[in-house]
């Protein structure tokens, strides 16, 4: 199966890791991402003032690419979840506002009209809807009975109402497909609340709070690794705890990673497509040493 | 100051007036603790029209529309939408929340694009 | 076409939809007001006859209302309505009415919203296929 | 007082009306003994002229038989008014707009355009289509001009009395002539037939069920008819409930279900919107809570044609007369 | 016959007048054809309009009025009542409603004036064709049927009964007595629920005038009022009760435990099972879902240990016909599931548990014999959060209504709670304190001052176990701080629902429901307790969320119409019946098919089939008409002509 891919800015960058280890993955699949040629940025965030049509205009062009290269299949599978969501809502947007789809369609003259038909896909839907969880399954080589998973959803997979991949309050996608990967993974309450987000950048003290909150609630509740899909929410989680040591002098570090990269740590990918080096708290002993 | 809060009711697409103040946004937001104003009492503020108090809190920055008070209000009210209408009144002033210089220097070269651009799209005019 | 306003007749059920237009009165709703609501003891009344009769006067579009399906006040008058009206629908069809002229909506008695939201919006869309044709 | 004179004139019809009169048989000597016939083109030379020459009501009755579809049989009815005391609408042509009302349904340029250009045998390149003026040689040939919209009678010339069916039954002509002949005719603008529908006198009547009920809708080439049961109860479209009778119920002797020649009943203003109504009521949609828009539509999608065949006779009478 | 018309326009104050140009219309209409007067006034349905109308209909020898004025709904009774005082038929008078379908939901007021005019003219046509009709008399049954034996249906069949009629009593589950009898005290008196209630359960079993079909349902419902049939199905119980004395002794030998419905699921009951102690009748049924001799084929303890051979294992549901000339529909509530709130845990969490749960945590009867034991491990919970408006007020995710109940029964509980234990602290979340009962305000004061109930404003957000504690995160909007607590147990507020089932029960019954599934009344002011079909009442929470009080009220007056209507000699039904013009009828038979209450029969006439109307069954719905092939059926003061001169006056241009 070939599927069209958006991999957005960070994928190809300090997330390479997610995509390589995604690509691998899904490859032992037998899914093929290919990715949309020309795409440019998805815009990060969507944006939610009611008059601001200028920045739905780089969303919806990355759809219309789609438009354009999909042959018929016009659906794009993400695996970022900031992307995800941005597309995901743009497009919602332009199902619902004839309006404004038509002045943003005018606006892009020399683009072909849109009217909303792109499916935005995240990747972990393809998965457990076309894939299937129980054939996910079959393809296990390696059982990784160290781990106790804790899935962290963080916000844009589950909010708002009308870009949710699964239940808002209590998710679970992630799970699921670690149980179908015979993975032990455990409960926590934080799983769907926010990392802090890119105040990241300049409240870098409330981003080590939800850290801290986040790694302790996951670890009392008996995890030892936390799994993850949006590289923001990853970084956060990863390189914060530095951070957060640097606070609390008490903290235990937990490794952060993509949930992708225990996918194919399962399937036995090549350690070099899963790209543990880009972790900042080292996963691997845990995915068992020798490989 | 009725017009800034028909304004801000305009921008966000939502109706002020349906929030009865229950606090359940301001009980389950995940940065509540490092805001000097509940959610809620933004609302109220824009409620009882006083919008350009609501303008100066750090609330409308430190929320980061995770979306988790919109999908849990009773009244269906959008706050990320609220929010967001706040920071665009105050950033069409040119006023930058975010200051490039205060990024710590040893973030730089480590923080992911996804975090900058986030953040430049939401804090900066 | 600016001011073009339609002619729409209403049929109501008057335990229903009369009733949920009623509501849409007492909460101070407010819809377009280019109809007329005429008022039936249940949907199930309503002849193919009376339709065709609102067209060949000049109506531009004719509105069926009743009650949600199960929940007719005389058992299953509307879908005997329901089929009525389907067939009916495929017939103007064929005398080059656009079958967006007819429209068939279930509206109970709590759903005075409902109502005006179905009016404004069905005048809307007559407002968008122009006047009907007189008869020649 | 001398013998009544009668006119006998064929618009836009099959002519199958003008052989009905020729059907009394015997009987049309006693017509022709107790009539003059002053006009009767297909029967006996008469030409438009001498009609024109006739004085105001001279005629005293004019059984015109056909729709209206050309100015040339516009002008004949109109004459023909102004010359005749009583004008009946002679057959459903001429009283519902009949076969050939089904026109209706298209525009005189798609017409045109099927009959002289796109029919497999036609061959047209120069895309000659029928002009109401033309030269030949140098004359000037002149045609008819073929009117968009085909009408019954009564909607170009007032028309006193109708006898309808395709053709009208002899009882129902010779009723109609004694009447006449013996000054008995009812009220101006009645139908010279029963005022009930069809089933009333319908021979299988008795063998309709309690609650008629349609699962499945058949045609009738589509089974094998029983000809001793309902048409309806065999899931077979019979438009008897909405037709009026005195037909002497032909069709349903010769096994074929009720199509609606005779037109609607007295009450009935428009015998489509009947024939949708009823036939709509008595679809057996089973588990009817459960079923969606969807699934009634199609069980309604068996019918196949369903303008055509609930205003087979009666288009240009109808409410609508034609599609937009 | 020359028509006469008088038109009367009402200003209903300013209603209609501040939206409809009222001298404009009086004007045009004074022109309109067959109208020979028109006037206008302040208040038609008062005093002196009424009088007005009177007069007019004398002095202009009116043959038809008009009354342009509100939804005939709420006045057509009384303008028709106004007509016949002046001697002029009251079908000869007919409403035209420009209030709520004009002047209140237009705002344009040139448009809305030409549009009360069209209205008006469009009814003019119809009551120029509007026969002098007059009411059908029915005789009416003088027995009643009550739906539910909670407390509603108890209070309802005992009223009905003490005036010395018959009551059929139909309760789906073993015993009467409701969710009433799982309370342990009410508010505000905190007197003992199953005190005062069981004298009254025990009465309704030996009332003479009642007949009690417990463990039963109603299969079907046909007829009308006056005159209904009722098919009650009696569901097997597997057990023979007239053989059973109440021993108990199966019950103790029924080896299969399941959790109990009554005590909310907190204790098991047996497979065999009497409901509660005081069950009325306190006869046992078989649970046939969980029974070990029906799901495996083996065991039949229970029969053996029986010496009156009452367990009978072949028995199956059975039916009975009643037929009863009125029907009250008391069915009750239930408490939206908690599984619905996803951010407190889905109900996942055993030490959250729901108001009705809480209750048999208090009662001196429950699992814990009155101590308060959280679920999940015994112990006695320190701290507990009650929590309210759970899935109430949220039109967005679950109910928009407000529970009315909630707000003081978490007060009570909180009290009981402090009671129980001296030492605990209960917190009330809370977002409005709806205390507006008589001494209801007094009793939260009370748990506020001498209780020392603490209560937050504000709605919990999320609820989550930690450590075997629960943590709920929420906020103080008072004090402006974000909260997050840790307690012991939480007792949620939920909100109150219909019963499941009722949906069924009210398509039988042909009543209608609103938004949320309550039964709806014919008028919230002047109409509460009556549906709108004629004969069948409603009382307590299957209308709406009430307490005690307030649904006792209503069970009273809900008799009390009951009994209006077995006052009369006979009833009167609505003349607009269908009617045959038998000159036109071909005897086809499509009206037949179409009548939903056999109204209609073909019969043989001079040797013609011909279709009648049996006009005491006939509803006036008018789908035979609309079917009727050959237009021979036709509706009485809404017949064809009348219809389609009204589509005509509508589409006249001006």
């Amino acid at each position: 199966m070939k599927v069209l891919y958006y991999p957005g800015c960070t994928l190809k960058t300090s997330a390479k890791n997610f995509e390589d280890s995604a690509v691998a993955s899904l490859k032992v699949l037998g899914v093929d991402l290919v990715e949309l040629e020309r795409w440019n940025c998805c815009g990060t965030v969507y944006s939610l003032a009611s008059d601001d049509l200028m920045h739905k205009v780089a969303p919806i062009r990355n759809l219309i690419r789609v438009k354009e290269q999909s042959n018929g299949d016009d659906r794009v599978v993400t695996l970022c979840s900031m992307c995800y969501n941005t597309l995901k809502q743009a497009n919602e947007f332009f199902k619902e506002d004839e309006e404004s789809r038509d002045k943003i369609n005018n606006f892009m003259d020399r683009e072909i009209d849109y009217n909303g038909d792109v499916e935005v896909l995240h990747l972990l839907t393809l998965l457990k809807e076309e894939i299937g969880f129980d054939n996910i399954g079959k393809k296990v080589k390696n059982k990784l009975s160290n781990l106790k998973v804790a899935s962290y959803y963080g916000c844009l997979l589950l909010r708002p109402q009308n870009s949710a991949i699964d239940n808002a309050e209590n998710p679970t996608i992630l799970e699921d497909l670690f149980t179908s990967l015979g993975i032990d993974t455990v409960d926590f309450p934080y799983k769907n609340e926010c990392c802090g987000s890119y105040n990241t950048v300049n409240a870098v003290d409330l981003v080590v709070e939800r850290t801290y909150k986040i790694i302790n609630s996951a670890r009392s509740f008996g995890a030892n690794i936390i799994a993850t899909s949006c590289p923001l929410c990853q970084f956060n989680l990863d390189r914060r705890q530095k951070d957060v040591k640097d606070k609390y002098y008490d903290f235990e570090e937990m490794p952060v990673v993509y949930f992708t990269q225990i996918m194919g740590r399962a399937f036995n990918v090549k350690r070099k497509s899963l790209g543990f080096d880009l972790n900042y708290i080292d996963p691997v002993p845990l995915l068992q040493e020798n490989f | 100051m009725a017009e800034l809060v028909d304004k801000i009711s305009e921008l966000s697409g939502q109706n002020l007036d349906a929030c009865y103040q229950c606090g359940k946004c301001s009980g389950g937001c995940p940065s509540v603790a490092q805001m000097d104003m509940l959610p809620n009492q933004v609302i109220r503020l824009l409620q009882i029209g006083l919008p350009e108090l609501a303008l100066q809190c750090n609330t409308i920055w430190i929320c980061a529309s995770c979306y988790m008070c919109t999908v849990r209000c009773p009244r269906g009210i959008d706050l990320s939408k609220i929010m967001e209408a706040l920071r665009q009144v105050n950033l069409r002033e040119n006023l930058d929340y975010m200051k490039i210089k205060e990024i710590k220097e040893e973030d730089i070269f480590i923080l992911p694009q996804i975090a900058l651009v986030a953040n430049f799209r939401k804090q900066t005019a | 076409m600016q001011d073009f306003e339609p002619n729409v007749v209403v049929f109501c059920c008057r335990w229903c939809s009369y009733a949920a237009a009623d509501l849409a009165g007492t909460s101070r709703m407010t819809a377009n007001p280019q109809f007329v609501v005429i008022r039936t003891m249940c949907s199930g009344r309503i002849d193919p006859e009376f339709i065709l009769d609102a067209f060949a006067k000049g109506a531009d579009g004719v509105l069926v209302t009743g009650c949600h399906p199960g929940d007719c006040h005389y058992v299953n008058g509307n879908y005997k309505t329901r089929r009525r009206m389907l067939l009916l629908e495929e017939v103007l069809e064929q005398f080059g009415i656009d079958r967006k002229r007819l429209r068939c909506e279930w509206i109970s008695a709590s759903e005075g919203g409902k109502f005006v939201k179905t009016i404004d919006e069905f005048i809307g869309t007559i407002k968008k296929l122009g006047p009907i044709d007189g008869i020649k | 007082m001398g013998k009544p004179k009668f006119a006998f004139y064929w618009c836009a019809s099959c002519g199958g009306c003008e052989e009905a009169v020729i059907d009394l048989n015997e009987k049309i000597l006693d017509l022709t003994a107790a009539v003059d016939i002053v006009f009767w083109p297909v029967a006996l030379d008469f030409k438009y002229a001498d009609v024109r020459s006739m004085g105001k009501g001279e005629i005293d009755v004019s059984f015109i038989n056909g729709a209206i579809r050309s100015s040339e049989q516009r002008e004949m009815a109109e004459l023909l008014s102004k010359k005749s005391k009583t004008v009946i609408a002679f057959g459903s042509c001429a009283h519902l707009g009949g076969i050939p009302g089904l026109a209706n349904f298209w525009r005189r340029k798609d017409i045109f355009e099927r009959v002289y250009e796109s029919v497999p045998t036609v061959k047209n390149p120069e895309h000659i289509l029928p002009k109401m003026e033309s030269k030949v040689d140098g004359y000037k040939l002149n045609l008819p001009e073929f009117y968009d919209t085909v009408s019954a009678l009564d909607q170009v010339i007032p028309v006193d009395y109708y006898l309808p069916g395709c053709p009208p039954a002899p009882e129902l002509i010779t009723d109609a002539i004694d009447a006449i002949l013996k000054n008995k005719l009812p009220k101006k603008g009645s139908v010279l037939a029963p005022d009930k529908a069809l089933c009333d006198t319908c021979p299988l009547a008795d063998s309709k069920p309690d609650k008629l009920s349609i699962k499945e809708i058949k045609r009738p080439h589509e089974i094998k008819l029983d000809p001793e049961k309902c048409f309806l109860a065999q899931g077979v479209i019979c438009l008897g409930p909405v037709t009026r009778s005195g037909c002497g119920e032909c069709c349903i002797n010769a096994n074929m279900p009720c199509r609606g020649c005779m037109g609607p009943t007295k009450a009935a203003i428009d015998q489509g919107a009947k024939g949708i109504s009823f036939i709509a009521s008595i679809l057996g949609v089973e588990d009817e809570e459960n079923t969606s828009d969807e699934d009634v539509r199609d069980l309604i999608k068996q019918i196949v044609d369903p303008a055509g065949t609930f205003y087979r006779f009666s288009l240009p009478y109808s409410l609508l007369k034609r599609k937009r | 016959m020359k028509q006469r018309i008088g038109v009367f326009v009402c200003h209903c104050g300013i209603n209609i007048a501040s939206t409809v140009q009222i001298e404009r219309v009086v004007e045009a209409i004074k022109e309109y054809p067959g109208v020979v007067h028109a006037e206008d006034y302040e208040y038609m349905c008062s005093d002196p309009g009424q009088g007005m109308i009177r007069a007019r209909i004398k002095e202009k020898n009116l043959t038809g009025v008009v009354v342009a004025a509100c939804s005939p709904t709420l006045h057509e009774l009384t303008f028709r009542n106004v007509t016949a005082l002046s001697g002029l038929n009251p079908y000869r008078c007919e409403m035209a409603n420009i209030r709520e379908h004009c002047s209140w939901i237009h705002k344009d007021v040139d448009k809305a004036t030409k549009k009360a005019i069209k209205i008006i003219k469009t009814i003019v046509e119809k009551v120029k064709l509007n026969e002098e009709l007059t009411p059908l008399s029915v005789p009416i049954t003088k027995r009643a049927l009550v739906i539910g034996g909670g407390i509603a249906g108890i209070q309802s069949a005992l009223d009905i009964a003490n005036a010395g009629y018959q009551v059929i009593l139909v309760e789906k589950s073993s015993s009467i007595g409701g969710h009433m009898a799982q309370l342990s005290e009410t508010f505000p008196t905190l007197d003992c629920s199953q005190c005062i209630l069981t004298p009254k359960m025990v009465e309704v079993a030996q009332h003479k005038n009642i007949k009690l079909y417990n463990y039963a349902e109603i299969d079907d419902v046909s007829g009308y009022v006056g005159n209904f049939k009722v098919k009650i199905r009696l569901k097997a119980s597997y057990v023979d009760w007239s053989k059973c004395v109440g021993c108990g002794l199966c019950i103790e030998k029924c080896p299969t435990k399941v959790a109990s419905e009554f005590e909310q699921g907190l204790a098991p009951r047996k497979a065999i099972y009497v409901p509660f102690p005081q069950a009325v009748p306190n006869k046992p049924v078989i649970d046939r879902e969980h029974c070990r001799y029906f799901k495996t084929g083996k065991c039949r303890v229970c029969e053996k240990v029986c010496d009156l051979d009452a367990i009978k294992f072949d028995e199956e549901d059975d039916f009975v016909e009643e037929e009863v000339g009125a029907i009250v529909v008391a069915t009750g509530y239930e408490v939206y599931g908690v599984q619905n709130i996803g951010e407190y845990g889905a109900g996942r969490y055993k030490d959250v548990v729901d108001g009705l749960q809480f209750e048999r945590l208090l009662s001196a009867s429950g699992p814990t014999n009155g101590e308060i034991r959280r679920p999940s491990d015994g112990q006695i919970p320190r701290r507990v959060a009650f929590v309210s408006c759970v899935g109430s007020r949220d039109p967005e995710l679950h109910k928009p209504y407000c529970s009315k109940v909630c707000c003081m029964y978490l007060a009570k509980h909180a009290m009981l709670y402090k009671h129980r234990v001296p030492d605990g602290q209960p917190i009330i979340f809370y977002i409005d304190i709806r205390s507006d009962g008589k001494g209801y305000e007094e009793f939260v004061q009370r748990a506020q001052e001498e209780d020392h109930v603490t209560y937050i404003r504000g709605k919990v957000s999320k609820i989550y176990e930690d450590n075997g504690e629960l943590v709920l995160l929420s906020a103080d909007t008072l004090a402006g701080m974000p909260i997050e607590l840790r307690c012991d147990l939480v007792v949620l507020g939920m909100a109150i629902c219909p019963s499941s089932g009722v949906d069924e029960l009210t398509k039988k019954l042909k009543i209608q429901t609103d938004a949320n599934g309550f039964l709806t009344e014919a008028h919230p002011k002047l109409r509460p307790v009556e549906s709108l079909t004629p004969g069948i009442f409603i009382a307590g929470c299957a209308h709406a969320p009430k307490d005690i009080p307030d649904t006792v009220a209503q069970a009273s007056a809900a008799s009390s119409k009951v009994l209006e209507m077995f006052g009369q000699k006979e009833l009167s039904h609505d003349p607009m019946v269908a009617w045959v013009d038998e000159d036109l009828c071909s005897g086809c038979g499509v009206c037949i098919s179409l009548c939903p209450y056999d109204a209609r029969e073909l019969e043989i006439k001079e040797g013609k089939r011909i279709a009648t109307v049996k006009e005491i069954l006939c509803e006036g719905c008018g789908s035979c008409i609309a079917g009727c092939p050959a237009g021979a059926c036709q509706q009485r003061n809404l017949d064809d002509k009348q219809v389609i001169r009204m589509v005509e006056t509508v589409l006249s241009r001006g």
